[in-house]
């Protein structure tokens, strides 16, 4: 089976160190992340609001690509990306006309079959069952998992019972050794739409998230999407100042947390990006 | 008439044809569909095939066609007006290609269509065609033309039988008047020639048996074990009847549209079960084993009777398109 | 030259898209002369033949319409009309036959205006395919055609 | 030889407005088979229906054709002018000229070449047409009701007391239903259980009704008039009899820590069990499920305190045949779980319940005996909040109807809880308030002006527990136009009325239509509520749709004054058309092969198995056999026939083709 | 084949059947079915790759019938119709012996029809590739184009109907080209009686023919049928799922279910 690889802007941008520990994890379990050739933008921009036919024919381009590869499967680590690319292949499906339309715009054969992954079916499907094998040190720290809005909806694509309430970050945090806390915040808005445009929203969506999973006794934030993590970690001025108060929770990636498990140095889960110090030798 | 020999060389078959063609002619020759050759209708002479040794389709299709329109009619709530097919023009169709038997078989046929009834629209397309018939240079088990009174040079039937000789071109012997016709309308197509080694150009085609015991026999054998245990795998459709240059049964049905339509005469094949279906119910024939039977004493038994030739030419058609492997000539050999 | 007017036959089931096309009547709403409608007790009782038989007597398109899935008077009529019609479809596609001449629909007793909407869509789109002349090649054979 | 009449109708001016009626009369007076052929203003009139007779004494008319109305409207009444002149109705057919001819088009040469194409093509109908004989069935003056709720109480008590045989048939062990669990109703505040009751010991006594309580439908075959119903009486483990409802067996047995499904959990049971004080029939059941002896294998305790020696243990489930003549669908509904709503934490924190559990905390009858007290701890909660639409009217994760009811209930609960804990404070998030209906805007407005209920419009994203409060966190769409946060005791969620979990299972064996809700669908949704799409089936109350009391009471009389009617006459007279296995002669007997292709189509079981014997009594061939009494006509089986060996009267292979030609080809 | 001819003789021998339905030697390279009643006849019987008559057809034939109970010499295709024929009705299990060949050549004994089912399970249906691939350059072509090509192709189809007679699916008693009441299709060959003529035949086979050609082996004109019936075995499984006779699962077009998906109903 060959595994595809889309990127995204993110992970060559600010969300590096989530490129580099995705990377590191597959490598330590041995599954090749085949990153796909001449990938172009998600159109997880203002596209999908302007010309529809153009927010589908972005994603369906790099669809196409990874066809033309050859891949069974396309891992799509960045939240906002995986959402584009699901969202660009349930509609296709559902409507044959506008699939062809598409089709001859790419002017590439496109059969729009091929399963799409975002990290976390990504993790439960290749990584999950090789953990027990391949933790070494595990995470003995309480944690809070952190969904954010993308990767859970919409309901009616990706077919989650659960959606209010994922368990998936959960299961995997605790196959690490950490403990996933019961919190009520898990798919609460981080504010990722007023990223840049409005911090001082973002500061108090956010801020209410990191009070909640500190007040409930977390020593860390596992995330599994670049908004979510720039919102929690880099807008902590912002946090601080409508909380009033500093917070020092670390926010991590998921892979991040894995390779830290796996016994992987700090530096190759790339913690010394964050701009929250991220110390997680504190056991319970 | 007396039969005169001609020679025509091999690149003059193409110029008749063109000619023909030229001159307005219909020419339905054997063309190959597949591994099969069927006649039909050619307008250029590479269509021809000639490896053949007889089309999968009967010739007489251009008299007898599978759908004959005998009349139209439209009814109004006074009167119902009629225009009868007979009147309307037939085309000059010249058959290319027919092989001894399917010329031969043309007699039987027309004396069919005109015993008590002489049937107008028959023998209106049948005076407008020619048959430009070719001798057999091979054969196979299934063809028995020289059991019934033919051969594979045998002439009858047809206005020319080309031979094919063994420099490449072509012994033309002009049978009929109408022959004659052509072969002076295109003199400079024909050269002056004896008949020469002709015999030694045809297929051998083994007697398989005598047509006149045949027929003797046949008189006390309508009850016998025989027809059913011969028609066994038959499957009851009408390919013998159809691929037959003889069989000539028929079917008068009317296509209703509204208040217009028009009367046809259709194929009918006596291997259908409901052929003799009457409107009660009843069967004269009921089984595949008494339709057989009458296909057998038909052409080898009643038509010769009546008309002193059999109603069967040996081409073998029906056995090589019979998709359970009927034999005739099983049948015929077993009496 | 006058403009083409196709010749369009409906099938109907009775409970529903016959209904719902007396209610079109009784609306006033519009549409055109084309379509004629032959009535059905449901659309399980439609069959692929009178389709064929349509062609085969000169219709340019052809309509049938029931009752919505789940909707059927008598439960699944239409239920099995719809697999009927994927399977005569696939076939006529095979075969070359335009299916686009023929327009299957789900109409309610209650959908008048979809009624209408349906009709004037088909004769729209029959119009602009023009007169089904492969067809009436075909089936005016023996009209045309001189004895073979 | 056919002679047609046929007779093109002005309507008024209705048709002659766009359609030259004169040349549709004329041109039909052309065509071959029409003996007499006129147009008139008023066909349905007494004059024009006169013509029509005289016409059909006069010529010998052998069929007719009337061009005027749909079918659908005037049908009945042609064919019966028909009858009346000796002419058999089924030779009798209707040109759609006005509503799917004059009214839809512009008068034009085209619109009446349209109405003479459909005149045409009816004739050529006609002229096949058979002389048809309606089919009379007996009818059996039993009706089924199914579900033992205030509907079906209702159906039940009006169909006995127009004095005809009743079959009520309960799943629970009481009758009584959702009404019996309320605390009190909208918009009057009288206690539910007050009003109900005597209803239920009504039904119990009435010498016309037979009750079977704790029983389901297992199959229903037939046909309107004569349905065969199979009951399924679930083992109660009780010899009913001898039992005489004393209470011991229930109060000595040890299984005490069952969740009462009366108190939706709020209460506890035990294994044999009274659903509640006031359940008809009095006499209790074993749960075998939570029963010791049925799980362990001993424990007997109350075959040893039973006074009478009423338990038995080794009762088993048994089947009864019924006769029945009409059946009521009164099956009532559920309440849909909220556990697929995570954010609103039901199932997560216990005071976070449903609008029942509410009423059962309401009710002077329930756990806490009217007391509002919060499952957790049993304090009196200090601030409430109600969340309207907890699944209704949600296309993404619940139901996108409205559920009907919640509004009002909601609006009830918000007031009784302000009724009994006077310094509480009540918050209801809505959507829209829906209180149409007599009386309901009023109660509504005194639950807000009186009351002071606060109502927020808007829906809630989370609720969640800190600090031994319930967050609930929710918008204010109207006011502030800002999040909103409420820091409660209790939450009571409005979850949606859904269809019952087995309504899909039964609708398939009662063969009657059913929406995408699984709701029992209606014949027609305005002039039909009660029927269903199968004769002799009606429905009553909230298996059709969410309903109220007063709604699914005034349905039940409904459904029952249906009942009455059909039961009203001694004999059934059905339509004919329906489909038959043609016969042919010896030897082929019929052209049916038996290959039952048609029978695994039929909808509706008619078609069985026929064998054509010799005269010798030997089989010589099996082949289909419409049941008449079942077939209802679709004509499936025709369609699907391929050696069209069945067809179907009045819609015949031969009319059908006829029709289509005749509509193609005209001059 | 010694072990069938064995087999054969001694259920003729011991009278457990009246005949043997298999394939013997035919007229110069073919072979033909052979009705053996005497277990002398039972040494002509043969079988190899050139055995492609599907002797299913005789099961429902009245002549045949009239022998007695039969055994039948049954490869892999004639399996695949003996069950399609019980699932219609048409033979029953006690009134026939089922001589099974493997597609290994090998003799197989099927106790019942539910066995033939499960040793079909492992001998799906497959249509071949060159024929997906023609199927697939057809509906390629233009819609006129295409209805150009069928006419063609039909214009040499003269109503022998030997299709019919050797489908062994084609077995009802009136077939409904012979029913004038009404006249459902034109009885004539011209083409459109041809062309009504074909699309009824694949329609009734819809959803039970079981791709065993024997309608093409039979055809004197060489008509590609089989394509018109292959195709919607195609589309039977892609609308439907899987094709292929079944004993519990209906016949598709006498089922359904409420979610079929389509794609052209408004």
């Amino acid at each position: 089976m060959k595994i595809g690889f889309y990127p995204g802007c993110s992970l060559t941008g600010s969300s590096r160190e989530y490129n580099e520990s995705l990377l590191a994890i597959a490598k330590e379990a041995g599954i090749e992340l085949v990153e796909i050739n001449d990938w172009n933008c998600c159109g997880a921009t203002a596209a999908h609001n302007l010309n529809k036919e153009l927010s589908l024919s972005l994603p369906a381009r790099n669809l196409a690509i990874a066809e033309s590869e050859e891949m069974d499967e396309l891992v799509v680590p960045c939240a906002a990306c995986f959402n584009r690319l699901v969202m660009t292949q349930h509609e296709l499906s559902e409507k044959k006309d506008l699939k062809k339309v598409i089709s001859e715009k790419l002017q590439m054969p496109f059969k729009n079959e091929i399963r799409i992954l975002n990290v976390l079916q990504f993790l439960e499907k290749h990584i999950v069952p090789r953990l027990d094998q391949l933790v070494k040190s595990p995470l003995e720290i309480d944690v809070a998992c952190y969904y954010g809005c993308l990767l859970v909806r919409p309901q009616n694509v990706m077919k989650s019972e659960r959606f209010e309430d994922p368990m998936s970050m959960d299961t995997i945090m605790q196959k690490l050794g950490a403990n996933p806390i019961d919190w009520p915040f898990k798919t609460e808005c981080c504010g990722a739409g007023f990223s840049i445009s409005k911090t001082e929203i973002v500061g108090e969506l956010s801020g209410k998230i990191v009070r909640n999973a500190t007040g409930r006794g977390a020593k860390a934030i596992v995330v599994a999407c670049p908004m979510c993590h720039s919102n929690l970690d880099m807008r902590r001025p912002a946090i601080d100042s409508y909380l009033n108060m500093k917070m020092d929770i670390p926010v991590i990636y998921i892979t991040q947390a894995i390779a830290l498990a796996m016994g992987l140095t700090p530096r190759q889960a790339g913690i010394q990006r964050h701009f929250v110090p991220v110390n997680l030798t504190v056991n319970r | 008439m007396q039969t005169e020999n001609y020679l025509i060389r091999k690149p003059s078959l193409e110029k008749l044809f063109n000619d023909l063609i030229g001159g307005g002619k219909t020419i339905y020759a054997p063309k190959a569909k597949g591994d099969l050759a069927l006649f039909s209708d050619v307008k250029t002479y590479s269509d021809i095939t000639e490896d053949y040794i007889v089309t999968a389709n009967s010739a007489k299709l251009v008299v007898f066609p599978r759908t004959e329109k005998l009349f139209s009619y439209h009814k109004s709530k006074e009167k119902t007006e009629i225009t009868d097919a007979a009147g309307s023009t037939f085309p000059d169709v010249v058959l290319w290609g027919t092989r001894p038997c399917d010329a031969a078989a043309f007699i039987p046929l027309t004396d069919t269509f005109n015993g008590d009834y002489k049937d107008i629209i028959f023998n209106n397309r049948r005076e407008r065609v020619f048959l430009i018939s070719f001798s057999c240079s091979r054969s196979d088990e299934y063809c028995f033309c020289t059991s019934v009174n033919s051969g594979p040079g045998n002439t009858s039937g047809s206005d020319i039988l080309f031979t094919k000789l063994s420099g490449g071109d072509y012994l033309a012997e002009v049978i009929t008047p109408k022959g004659q016709l052509l072969v002076s309308e295109n003199s400079d197509l024909f050269e002056t020639k004896s008949e020469e080694d002709k015999e030694q150009q045809l297929a051998v085609v083994a007697t398989r048996f005598n047509q006149v015991e045949i027929q003797a026999k046949l008189q006390n054998l309508f009850e016998n074990p025989v027809w059913d245990d011969k028609s066994r795998a038959c499957l009851g459709c009408g390919s013998c009847a159809y691929v037959c240059p003889v069989c000539s049964c028929f079917d008068i049905q009317d296509e209703a549209h509204g208040n217009k339509g028009t009367r046809l005469r259709c194929w009918d094949s006596c291997g259908f079960g409901l052929f003799t279906l009457h409107t009660s119910g009843h069967n004269p024939r009921e089984t595949q084993g008494a339709r057989w039977r009458q296909r057998i004493l038909h052409k080898f038994l009643y038509v010769p009777n009546k008309s002193k030739i059999a109603g069967c030419v040996g081409c073998g058609r029906c056995s090589r398109s019979c998709p359970a492997d009927i034999n005739i000539l099983d049948t015929l050999t077993s009496l | 030259m006058t403009e083409f007017e196709p010749k369009i036959i409906a099938f109907v089931c009775n409970w529903c898209t016959y209904a719902g096309a007396d209610l079109t009547g009784t609306s006033r709403i519009k549409y055109a002369q084309n379509v004629k409608i032959i009535r059905f007790p449901c659309t399980g009782r439609i069959d692929f033949m009178l389709l064929l038989k349509s062609f085969g007597e000169g219709a340019d398109g052809i309509i049938v319409s029931g009752c919505h899935p789940n909707d059927c008077h008598y439960t699944s009529g239409n239920f099995h009309a719809r697999r009927r019609w994927i399977m005569f479809r696939g076939l006529l596609d095979m075969l070359g036959i335009d299916v686009r001449r023929i327009q299957y629909s789900w109409v309610s007793a209650a959908e008048g205006f979809k009624w209408a909407d349906i009709v004037n869509s088909t004769v729209n789109t029959i119009r602009e395919l023009g007169p089904y002349t492969e067809y009436e090649k075909v089936a005016g054979y023996l009209e045309k055609e001189a004895n073979q | 030889m056919s002679k047609i009449g046929v007779f093109i109708c002005h309507c008024g001016e209705n048709i002659s407005a766009t359609v030259d009626v004169a040349r549709v009369a004329e041109a039909a007076g052309q065509l071959e088979g029409v003996a007499f052929s006129t147009d008139y203003k008023y066909m349905c009139s007494d004059p024009g229906q006169t013509m029509i007779k005289q016409a059909i004494k006069e010529n010998g008319l052998n069929g007719v054709v009337v061009g005027s109305c749909s079918p659908r409207m005037h049908e009945p009444t042609f064919r019966k002018a028909c009858q009346e002149a000796g002419l058999n109705p089924f030779m009798c057919e209707m040109a759609n000229l006005r509503e799917h001819c004059s009214w839809v088009h512009d008068k034009s040469e085209a619109t009446t070449q349209k109405a003479i194409d459909l005149v045409r093509t009816l004739v050529e109908k006609v002229k096949l047409n058979k002389p048809l004989f309606s089919i009379q069935v007996p009818v059996t003056k039993t009706a089924l009701v199914i579900g033992g709720g205030i509907a079906g109480i209702q159906a039940s008590l009006d169909i006995a007391s127009a004095g005809h045989q009743v079959i009520l048939v309960e799943k629970d062990p009481s009758i009584g239903g959702h009404m019996s669990q309320l605390s009190e109703t909208f918009p009057t505040l009288d206690c539910s259980q007050c009003i109900l009751t005597p209803r239920m010991v009504e039904v119990a006594q009435h010498p016309n009704i037979k009750l079977m309580t704790y029983a389901e439908l297992e199959k229903l075959e037939g046909s309107i008039g004569n349905f065969k119903a199979t009951i399924r009486k679930k083992a109660k483990s009780i010899d009913e009899d001898l039992c005489n409802g004393c209470g011991t067996c229930t109060t000595k047995c040890p299984t005490k820590k069952i969740p009462s499904e009366f108190n939706t959990g709020l209460g506890m049971r035990t294994a044999i069990y009274v659903p509640f004080p006031q359940a008809v029939p009095n006499k209790p059941v074993i749960d075998k499920e939570n029963c010791s002896y049925y799980q362990k294998g001993k424990c007997k305790v109350c075959e040893k305190v039973c006074p009478t020696g009423a338990i038995r243990f080794d009762q088993e489930d048994e089947l009864v045949e019924l006769e029945v003549g009409a059946v009521v669908i009164a099956t009532g509904f559920d309440i849909m779980q909220p556990s697929g709503f995570p954010e609103y934490g039901y199932g997560k924190y216990k005071d976070v319940i449903t609008g029942l559990q509410f009423e059962r905390l309401a009710s002077a009858s329930g756990p806490t005996l009217g007391e509002i007290r919060r499952p957790s701890d049993g304090k009196i909660p200090e601030k409430i909040v109600f969340v309207a639409c907890a699944g209704s009217r949600d296309p993404a994760k619940g139901v996108p109807y409205c559920s009907k009811i919640c509004c009002m209930y909601t609006a009830k609960h918000a007031m009784l809880y302000q009724h009994k804990v006077h310094h509480g404070k009540s918050y209801i998030f809505y959507m829209d308030i829906r209180a149409a209906g007599k009386n309901y805007e009023e109660f509504v407005r005194r639950a807000i002006v009186e009351d002071e209920v606060n109502y927020i419009r808007g829906r809630v994203s989370k609720v969640y527990e800190e600090n031994g409060k319930l967050i609930v966190k929710g918008v204010d769409t109207l006011l502030s136009a800002k999040p909103v946060e409420i820091e409660a005791d209790m939450v009571v969620l409005a979850s949606a009325a859904v269809a019952n979990p087995g309504a899909e299972a039964l609708a398939q064996k009662m063969h009657v239509s059913y929406d995408s809700y699984n709701f029992f669908s209606e014949a027609h949704p305005k002039l039909k509520p009660v029927e269903t799409n199968t004769a002799g089936i009606f429905l009553a109350g909230a298996c059709q749709a969410p309903k109220d009391i007063p709604e699914t009471v005034s349905q039940a009389s409904g459904a029952a004054s249906k009942v009455i009617i059909l039961f009203s006459k001694d004999e059934l007279s059905r339509d004919p058309l329906i489909a038959v296995v043609n016969r042919s002669p010896a030897p082929v007997f019929s052209t049916c092969v038996g290959c039952f292709m048609c029978a695994s189509a039929c909808p509706y079981q008619a078609i069985g198995e026929e064998l054509i014997t010799n005269r010798q009594g030997k089989v010589i061939k099996k082949v289909a056999k419409v049941n008449p009494g079942l077939c209802q006509g679709c004509g499936t089986c025709v369609a699907f026939c391929r050696s069209k060996s069945i067809d179907i009267q009045g819609y015949s292979n031969e009319q059908m083709c006829a029709e289509v030609i005749a509509l193609l080809n005209h001059e | 084949m010694s072990e069938l001819i064995k087999k054969a003789a001694a259920l003729l021998e011991s009278k457990s059947v009246q005949v043997v339905i298999g394939y013997g030697k035919g007229t110069g390279n073919r072979t033909r079915t052979i009705f053996a009643t005497q277990v002398t006849e039972c040494e002509n019987l043969i079988f190899d790759s050139r055995c492609v008559q599907n002797l299913a057809v005789y099961l429902t034939k009245l002549e045949i019938k009239k022998l007695g109970k039969p055994a039948i010499v049954a490869p892999v295709p004639v399996l695949r119709s003996i069950l399609q024929l019980a699932v219609e009705n048409q033979i029953t299990e006690s009134d026939l012996v089922i001589l099974g060949i493997t597609s290994e050549s090998e003799l197989i004994d099927f106790e019942s029809f539910a066995a033939i089912e499960t040793f079909l399970t492992t001998h799906k249906i497959e249509i071949e590739e060159k024929y997906t691939k023609t199927i697939d350059a057809i509906k390629a072509m233009p819609v006129a184009e295409r209805f150009a090509y069928w006419v063609k192709e039909l214009e040499s189809c003269f109503k022998c109907y030997a299709c019919r007679g050797a489908c062994p699916l084609c077995y009802c008693t009136r077939c409904t080209v012979d029913d004038n009441q009404p006249q459902w299709i034109s009885v004539a060959s011209h083409p459109l009686g041809n062309l009504e003529w074909h699309i009824m035949r694949a329609m009734h086979l819809a959803g039970r023919c079981t791709d065993c050609e024997a309608c093409y082996n039979a055809c004197p004109m060489g008509i590609p049928i089989h394509l018109l019936t292959k195709s919607m075995l195609q589309d039977v499984a892609d609308n439907f799922g899987s094709y292929g006779p079944s004993l519990d699962k209906q016949n598709t077009l006498s089922s359904f279910k409420p979610d079929d998906k389509e794609s052209f109903i408004r």
